[in-house]
């Protein structure tokens, strides 16, 4: 019976048939996809820390509002995520709860400080460039719901990245405080922004299952790689340099050839010791307790509103 | 010496700013997602009212003023926000109160502006007023589910009732230069604005259960460029980078 | 490109002047008025150290360079002091604790300095060392008061080892600048450091019934520009007047 | 007998004797002191907030040392100030109680905000000027501890008021932006610091017994005018003016004449209704609060080590 089950399901994933909330589903395709979806809500959520520290500092009115809509946007990526988790039988609260006692992960990049404005380029450039290349295939995913959050979160991405670049273009074309500011904002994101594609398809336990049950459809080290190559040309319409000596075309390849990574940093900052896990969970543990009053009270007068709505009906 | 009516659109603009500013301090840090995106939206708005003001405000005195200059290279004693905005956010609650206090001002500030013979601020304030309509609703819809929520979110509002009571009176007690532009531009209601303000707000507060308070004191001083000891640390975080590196695009 | 003597000059100057900062922030909220007193006072001999530090830095730098450009014109990325300086004060047995560790730091630090030979920077270091040498006495007491006082007291002291144990590392450390300058100026004692301060702070945390923490980790960078996101708002505060009307006399 | 030690009393007095806090004084007169000397010690306190205001956004370094030094030594004479009233048999938590409670006052001044580097001038020159004013004759009071104090605090107020004047004199010889700043500050504290004075002297009350007891020396009126007079003069050196129409000499009279102080404001103030008020008690209120967890701790630990020692002695 379970194996007819499972016969159907990966013919569906095999003939492109999107999985959707109702049908069968393996329970490890189901922990995956929650796993990942609320990791990937999470980040949206702790994503909006780093930048919202530049609100109050950006430097004209019109980057303001930009980057109050940008960080805004992300506040609604995270809500569609979590509600295409929740058809998954998980609810937001549980999830919560979860990026609260650190049981689910966030990305790694957002345990990086903004240290200057020119972060608000870099972090649209490379964070939200190298979200899109692992978020655009995502579109095609095998679970529906998750793919449909997708698109219209990818949709706004690509828009994000465009504002990004467009920081660091206009810091590359400023005075030589500006070049450097935008220089050094690059430096200090390039390699995490590799990382972010995750570790080395041969210390990947997961690719395998992910790709025959298309939640992936491509290896961390082929987006990776495909990263590297788009980067390595807009680079050079900002007239600065990635912190990469090895950075080098490959004619044989047709790619760019890349240094190693530190795969060292990756791995302490996933364990907590970046410089900004602490801070980026006792932020988000702060709003989640500072709001209980908010929350409780607005579930109290619903309840009063509907006893009056009932008493009214009798 | 600014003219009135470049005193008056700063004065509409500063207010946008500033409480734009203390509401995107919640971004990230709202207590409900839906609700962290609309408070950030608020503040959108806001900043989008303030630019628009700035920018008229800009044309108006020319030498190269921009809507930037006017946000970023004035210093405390020339910004004219109204009190209440400068304020520290407090909680939730007392952030939610402010929005009610001030956007119903808002509110009737802008209808009656929209009709006035001043074609380009009439149609800053008909566009604004769309999104200040749903700011009243938004915040008079919590106003009244906090106050009369559960016992700790009826006492916390009564607290953000007393700590923000004596900064409502400076937005309805008009300044010498509201006086003249509300003359000169033929601003009709202007003088009923305390009136209906205070209508609004009784009928949302007896709603949420909670006491229209009586005291007349007022703080003012905001209107005037006398302000709490809080704008000067706004200042220097918003105006920071246009200080430390001027005179370049950004 | 800063010369290694200028970057240590600097080094030490900025965690003077920023510890210094965050210090004064308790001028006038302190639990007792004695030890409101004894923090400002503190805080007024980090501010007098820096000013020292700097000013051989400016000598050394040229061009006219003053202390106040290099406290007031310097953006974060070119800020030298350790992250654990510039970390929020949080309640009075953090920012006790973080006293303490930092003191005892620089008292040896200072102790190998004045040996030196670099005739200024050992004067200075010399007449720092009488202050500090009071700070570690004050703050130990302090340590030892708070751990073994209530049971309250003794849990937030935890929470305050939790919080700074990781960033007291980067104290240890050199960078590639102290190594050059312990070098070029014959600084004894420079390769002892840490050996000398944990056992320093293991005596004390022992008498304050706190256990010595055994992780290894160090959040570092702070040598070499890279900070916390705290530091952008602390330059942006202290740097206003500076900033906002610049080139005048104050 | 109450009435031969009231006799005593009153001779001492008059013969200019010190009472020390073991004579035999009048109630009214220990209540008159305790008032007045813990009114004055409180100001100290809370006049440290609105100039610690400045503390971390002093323009220079060596300006930022002066500061420090001088709000620290305020709270310096707030201790002074405790201690002389503490041997009338009030304890210093009691007198924080009272301002705490807003039984006790503070000096109406601190109630208003400090919006500009100048405030750090104009609160030097105006406020401790005014300070000084009622405090030199103080030196003189007929209780011994709080003359005692008052000479100490008197020495170390006229060198902060030079300083005051200072940051002013190299302001008003600044750009245009700063000689506005020093104006403007100069206007706003003008007629705060001469109502510091308080009430005329038809109107208040308590006066006349102060001054048999030589608790105070002069007048209010009287101190009031010697503050505008010297005051008058030293505006010339500053180049600015001060906001006051009706100020001119009055040869007849050998003093400036002045206009009327707006009586109303000195009271909303006195009752509550100054900018600042509330955010003062609040932030003593805060630190008292937020500093019980410490105070707790320190005398426990005193404690144990009291028992320590007597164990150890038996």
């Amino acid at each position: 019976m379970e194996k007819d089950f499972e016969k159907i399901f990966q013919d569906k994933i095999d003939r492109e048939v999107r999985i959707e909330p109702r049908d069968w589903m393996p329970e490890k395709y189901r922990q995956t996809l929650i796993r990942q979806i609320s990791q990937h809500a999470h980040s949206e959520i702790v994503g909006m820390l780093p930048e919202g520290n530049w609100i109050t500092r950006a430097p004209n009115l019109r980057r303001k509002a930009i980057l109050l809509a940008k960080v805004q946007d992300e506040a609604g990526h995270g809500l569609y995520l979590y509600s295409a988790a929740e058809t998954l039988g998980i609810s937001r609260d549980e999830m919560y709860h979860q990026l609260h006692t650190g049981k689910a992960k966030y990305s790694s990049i957002f345990n990086y400080p903004t240290l200057s404005w020119a972060d608000m380029g870099a972090i649209g450039w490379l964070v939200d460039g190298a979200a899109i290349m692992n978020q655009v295939p995502l579109c095609r995913t095998s679970f529906g719901p998750y793919a449909r959050a997708m698109v219209r979160v990818c949709k706004e991405e690509s828009f994000h990245q465009r504002q990004g670049f467009e920081i660091l273009l206009t810091l590359s074309r400023g005075n030589e405080a500006q070049k450097k500011m935008a220089q050094d904002s690059i430096d200090r994101w390039w390699w995490p922004s590799i990382m972010m594609f995750g570790p080395k398809d041969d210390e990947s336990p997961n690719t395998q299952l992910s790709m025959k049950w298309k939640i992936k459809r491509f290896t961390n080290d082929e987006l990776r790689q495909k990263f590297v190559d788009v980067c390595a040309e807009q680079i050079k319409i900002l007239g600065l340099t990635i912190p990469d000596p090895e950075l080098k075309w490959n004619e044989e390849r047709g790619h760019y050839d890349f240094g190693p990574i530190n795969w060292d940093e990756f791995w302490q900052v996933v364990q907590g010791n970046g410089p900004c896990n602490k801070e980026r969970l006792e932020a988000r543990r702060k709003a989640w307790d500072d709001g209980a009053w908010v929350r409780e009270a607005a579930s109290a007068y619903a309840a009063k509103r509907k006893n009056d709505t009932t008493e009214a009906a009798a | 010496m600014l003219s009135p009516k470049i005193k008056y659109l700063l004065y509409l603009a500063d207010n946008a700013l500033i409480l734009g500013h203390r509401n995107s301090e919640w971004c990230g840090h709202g207590p409900i997602l839906e609700q962290d995106i609309a408070v950030t939206n608020i503040s959108l708005d806001l900043v989008g009212q303030a630019r628009n003001f700035y920018q008229y405000a800009a044309s108006e005195i020319g030498n190269n003023t921009t809507e930037d200059s006017l946000a970023y290279l004035r210093d405390v004693r020339e910004f004219k926000n109204c009190l209440i905005t400068e304020l520290p956010n407090g909680d939730w609650g007392q952030t939610i109160l402010r929005q009610f206090f001030f956007s119903t001002y808002q509110y009737f500030l802008y209808t009656a502006l929209k009709d006035c013979n001043d074609e380009q601020l009439a149609a800053i304030a008909e566009k604004s007023l769309k999104e200040v309509t749903y700011h009243v609703r938004w915040s008079s819809e919590w106003v009244i589910r906090l106050g009369d929520g559960t016992a700790e979110s009826h006492q916390r509002m009564l607290t953000a009732l007393d700590n923000l009571w004596n900064y409502t009176g400076e937005m309805l007690i008009p300044s010498a230069y509201e006086k003249e532009i509300n003359e000169a531009l033929a601003i009709k209601g202007a003088d009923s604005l305390a009136e209906k303000w205070n209508r609004k707000i009784k009928e949302v507060l007896e709603e949420a259960t909670l006491p229209v308070p009586q005291s007349a004191w007022s703080q003012q001083g905001g209107k005037e460029g006398m302000h709490t000891e809080h704008l000067g640390y706004i200042l220097a975080e918003m105006q920071f980078l246009q200080r430390a590196y001027p005179g370049v695009e950004w």
